[in-house]
């Protein structure tokens, strides 16, 4: 059945399309992007927390917004459906969580090679073992060599835009890699928020499989004999020169999503309070917290710095360097062990040394905003009674 | 203006376009040794690069070799225009983005998976890519600008490409024949003489001569030079 | 219509190499199939010509009777996985997909159902051709799991009993007790009954054949490919041996396939 | 399992075999009459 919607260029949807407060969970805002995003296929696979955004895309599938849906075998044969989909040149949507996505890595990290375009959802919960379906985003880690896009949504409001700028971003002509929306398990996916919605007779224009850097194998478009993604292999009669400037394009296609995240975004970072001497640099619900920390600090008269880093991928290297041009102190907190944000920042700025790994929880534990308070009072010298308070 | 993308051959490892800083240009201006330009001055460089290089050649790709879209018509019979009023322009098709065992002949036909075969066998020192599709051409321009001393001008129906040293985008057949206007108001400044003439065809196409047929332009006689079952034949042509 | 992304530029025509006009004069693509087949390969352009798989390969020969066998060349996409097939299938004059090891009949999976949903009024033929390895071992999930969704496309298992492109290690379809690397005192379990399973799991058509009758081994093909255009999922379990890792001799190849059909049974 | 073993004997593990649904049947009948009335 046609539900007869308003077709719109991404920029409308997301500037200028009218918006109403609703109050609704994570999983709900990224399925409500899905809605209004004209895809034509979704391919699901359970894993808590994943499995509600992707029965809803269900039921959205039902209500006709979406032509074709199915529930795969498991992680790897889903994603690597959504490649076989992809190629035939239909707009395609998935998500996963932790182990999923590591059961889905090797065909995800095939997927820029094979100039996929497509959408992938990362609702981040703990790596077993010990076994725990709690948030922790370490499986980010994994996802960062791997070439795909990545943005890391801090809360409901930001799950819908960035899934729906995701959809703009992935098809353009110069990018057309995927590209991967994360948010923390339960912390955002399960909680509500306010999130401002458009109405959903509004949706993005459908997609055109010939406006692309490669030819869809659908045996209309040329060249007849088409391979897309050649098996440059070991044989005699390739030199090794097409793999390497192959997988140089790839990241090239990565680095031109930036003006797009600025386009549809306002910008890899958000900065609050600039001139400050010590910072919190901060993504996803992690930023939540630290915005939080900010307001603490704030009614403490204390001058704290925020920088909340939306994309991870394209890393934001030039922003983050201007923000913590006059920094003191940077402090990085993290919902996983090995600190892959903090990693990312001491490898960018001149004077990594300022950086305060940490505080750093995970395993699903709740990252408290005196956490953050205590590293702002240390970095500010502040005496110890203070802490106790 | 510096010149950021220049003539290779740059060298073993080539660090690409884009990690070098260079950006696509916006709608409108174009792209030269990788800095955004005015189309009319990009145009002009690239004619003059291929009316003073040796071998000029274009390079069609499969988006203008093959009869796809109703465009393909007017798009391919500028490129033709454009490659007569260039003296002793060759055209070599990439019909086909496949690499093909054991090795493509490269008089007749270049292929992304290593154009510089093509380029150096021929001796090409300017050429102009058009019709393929972009992550291939970004492929070969940026071997080209590799391992080659050749002149790339990218004309791309979309965005352009940032590896070759003129890029203009949006090209449609009326930028082609724009370009061809360019290419002789350059060539009459420079003050070469050329009647256009059409470039040579594919060297790897048989002469029409009727002397050699294949089974098939036998037709329905097809089963006189079939061998019949049990009949042995020893030696076939 | 689809055919035209098969015709030249007419300007162009005579800057094309040799092999891509001969394609479009003489190749099979629009043609019937009395005129093309495998009853008249020679007299016109076969799909497939050069590639670079072992002399003698049986599994060469029978990728060259798929191509030749196929309904509607213009309108099929093969794709296939690892190992040996796909150096000659990636040579052949229809496109090919090869994604990761293993995952061909996902990727069959999604791509059928994206060319439903974009050409709902044309036929795409999608055919999945991997060896025993990619669709029994390492693919055997998505394999099954494609038959039981009942997927509309063609599945061709290349069984060569060994995995041949990495040198010949024990697969789950060599015979029991077979020495092979890995396997260095004999494989300790029995062929896999690939096409029980696919019967099974809901295959509307399934062949277990060896192809020494080339027209039987092109209507096989052909009949599994018409019947999964609207019935269901069909496979095709063809023996190809691997005469290097089996070091049949090549003049022997034939009589070897002769005989796994007519007399040796698996000890 | 003596009985099995003559069985097999006859025939190879690759002897022809094909299994095809009621429907397949149908539809191979229409195809290759269609067939046969094109070819003569």
């Amino acid at each position: 059945m046609s539900l007869n919607k308003t077709l719109v260029d991404m920029d409308y949807l997301l500037n200028e399309a009218p918006r109403e407060k609703h109050f609704i969970t994570g999983a709900q805002a990224m399925a409500e992007a899905v809605k209004r995003a004209s895809v034509d296929m979704a391919i699901a696979y359970p894993i808590t927390p994943q499995s509600e955004v992707m029965h809803l895309v269900g039921d959205i599938y039902a209500q006709g917004h979406i032509k074709e849906y199915y529930r795969a075998e498991e992680e790897l044969g889903t994603m690597s459906a959504i490649a076989g989909a992809a190629r035939g040149g239909v707009r395609m949507f998935t998500a996963t969580s932790g182990p999923g996505l590591l059961r889905g890595l090797e065909a995800i990290v095939s997927w820029p090679g094979h100039r996929i375009p497509c959408v992938l959802g990362v609702l981040t919960r703990v790596v077993n073992a010990p076994l725990s379906i709690q948030p922790d985003n370490i499986e980010m880690a994994y996802l960062m060599h791997s070439g795909v896009v990545m943005l890391h949504a801090e809360n409901q409001q930001d799950t819908f835009d960035y899934t729906l700028a995701a959809f703009a971003i992935t098809e353009k002509v110069d990018v057309y890699i995927p590209v991967s929306v994360s948010t923390e398990g339960f912390f955002v996916t399960h909680a509500k928020g306010y999130v401002d919605m458009m109405d959903e007779k509004y949706a993005f224009t459908e997609v055109d499989p010939y406006h692309a850097p490669v030819p869809a194998m659908d045996n209309e478009v040329p060249p007849a004999r088409i391979q897309r993604d050649a098996p440059v292999q070991k044989s005699n009669f390739m030199s090794y020169l097409i793999h390497s400037v192959w997988q140089q394009e790839i990241w090239d296609c990565n680095s031109r999503a930036m003006k797009y995240v600025y386009q549809y975004l306002g910008g890899p970072i958000e900065v609050i309070n600039p001139d400050a001497d010590v910072f919190i640099v901060a993504s996803g619900c992690a930023a939540a917290q630290s915005r939080e920390a900010n307001r603490y600090a704030e009614e403490e008269g204390l001058s704290v710095g925020l920088v909340k880093v939306k994309c991870i991928r394209p890393w934001p290297r030039k922003e983050i360097n201007d923000a913590l041009k006059n920094a003191k102190t940077v402090i990085v907190p993290e919902h996983n062990i090995i600190g892959w944000l903090s990693k990312e920042i001491k490898a960018s700025i001149p004077n990594g040394g300022i950086v305060v790994e940490g505080p750093r929880v995970y395993g699903g534990m709740t990252l408290p905003v005196e956490l953050i308070m205590e590293e702002i009072y240390i970095a500010l010298g502040m005496d110890s009674e203070k802490l106790q308070a | 203006m510096s010149k950021k993308i220049t003539v290779g051959p740059v060298g073993y490892m080539p660090q690409s376009a884009p990690s070098m800083g260079v950006e696509l240009s916006p709608e409108g201006k174009a792209l030269l040794y990788g800095n955004i330009v005015e189309e009319e001055e990009a145009m002009r460089d690239a004619a003059k690069a291929l009316l003073t290089m040796n071998n000029p050649t274009i390079f069609p790709g499969p988006q203008v070799l093959w009869d796809w879209r109703e465009d393909v018509a007017d798009k391919s019979a500028a490129i033709l225009d454009l490659a007569s009023e260039i003296p002793n322009c060759k055209i070599i098709p990439m019909p086909d983005y496949r690499p093909k065992y054991p090795k493509i002949d490269v008089k007749a036909e270049i292929n992304p998976n290593h154009p510089n075969l093509t380029i150096l066998d021929n001796k090409i020192k300017a050429c102009v890519f058009i019709g393929v599709h972009c992550h291939y051409a970004n492929l070969t321009l940026r071997m080209i600008r590799a391992g080659t001393s050749c002149y790339t001008v990218a004309m791309c129906a979309m965005m352009g490409h940032e590896e070759a040293m003129a890029s203009i985008r949006d090209v449609h057949a009326d930028s082609i024949v724009k370009f061809k206007d360019i290419v002789i108001q350059v060539r009459n400044e420079l003050g070469i003489e050329h009647t256009t003439t059409m470039p040579p065809e594919n060297p790897s196409l048989p002469k029409e001569d009727w002397g050699s047929l294949t089974p098939a332009d036998y037709g329905e006689y097809r089963a006189l030079i079939m061998s019949k079952k049990g009949e042995h034949v020893t030696a076939v042509e | 219509m689809s055919l035209n992304y098969m015709i030249p530029a007419s300007k162009f025509k005579r800057y094309l190499p040799k092999d891509y006009v001969e394609l479009v004069d003489y190749g099979p693509f629009g043609k019937k199939y009395s005129e093309v087949g495998v009853k008249n390969m020679g007299t016109y352009k076969e799909l497939v010509e050069e590639h670079p798989m072992c002399s003698g390969c049986w599994m060469s020969y029978y990728i060259k009777i798929i191509f030749a066998s196929l309904p509607n060349p213009e309108d099929t996409v093969t794709i296939g996985t690892a190992g040996c097939g796909r150096l000659a299938i990636s040579q052949a004059a229809v496109p090919f997909i090869y994604g990761n090891y293993g995952d061909q009949n996902a990727m069959a999976s999604g791509i059928t159902r994206a060319f439903r949903l974009r050409f709902p009024d044309r036929q795409k033929d999608v055919i999945t051709i991997a060896g025993d390895g990619g669709m029994m071992d390492i693919g055997f999930s998505m394999t099954m799991h494609a038959w039981f969704r009942r997927e509309k496309f063609t599945t061709i298992m290349l069984d060569n009993e060994v995995y041949g492109n990495t040198g010949g290690q024990e697969s789950g379809m060599s015979v029991e007790g077979a020495v092979l690397k890995m396997s260095p005192k004999g494989k300790n379990f029995g062929k896999m009954p690939a096409m029980q399973l696919a019967i099974t799991a809901g295959c509307v058509y399934v062949v277990k054949m060896s192809p020494t009758n080339i027209n039987k081994a092109s209507k096989a093909i052909r009949r599994a490919i018409f019947a999964a255009r609207n019935l269901g999922p069909t496979f095709i379990h063809v023996y190809t041996s691997c005469n290097i890792e089996y070091s049949i001799p090549t003049p022997d190849v034939f009589r070897d396939a002769k005989e796994k059909e007519k007399r040796s049974f698996c000890i | 399992m003596y009985l099995e073993m003559l069985k097999r004997k006859k025939k190879g593990r690759f002897a022809f075999e094909e299994f095809m649904t009621d429907e397949a049947k149908e539809l191979f009948k229409v195809v290759e009459a269609k067939k046969k009335k094109e070819v003569s």
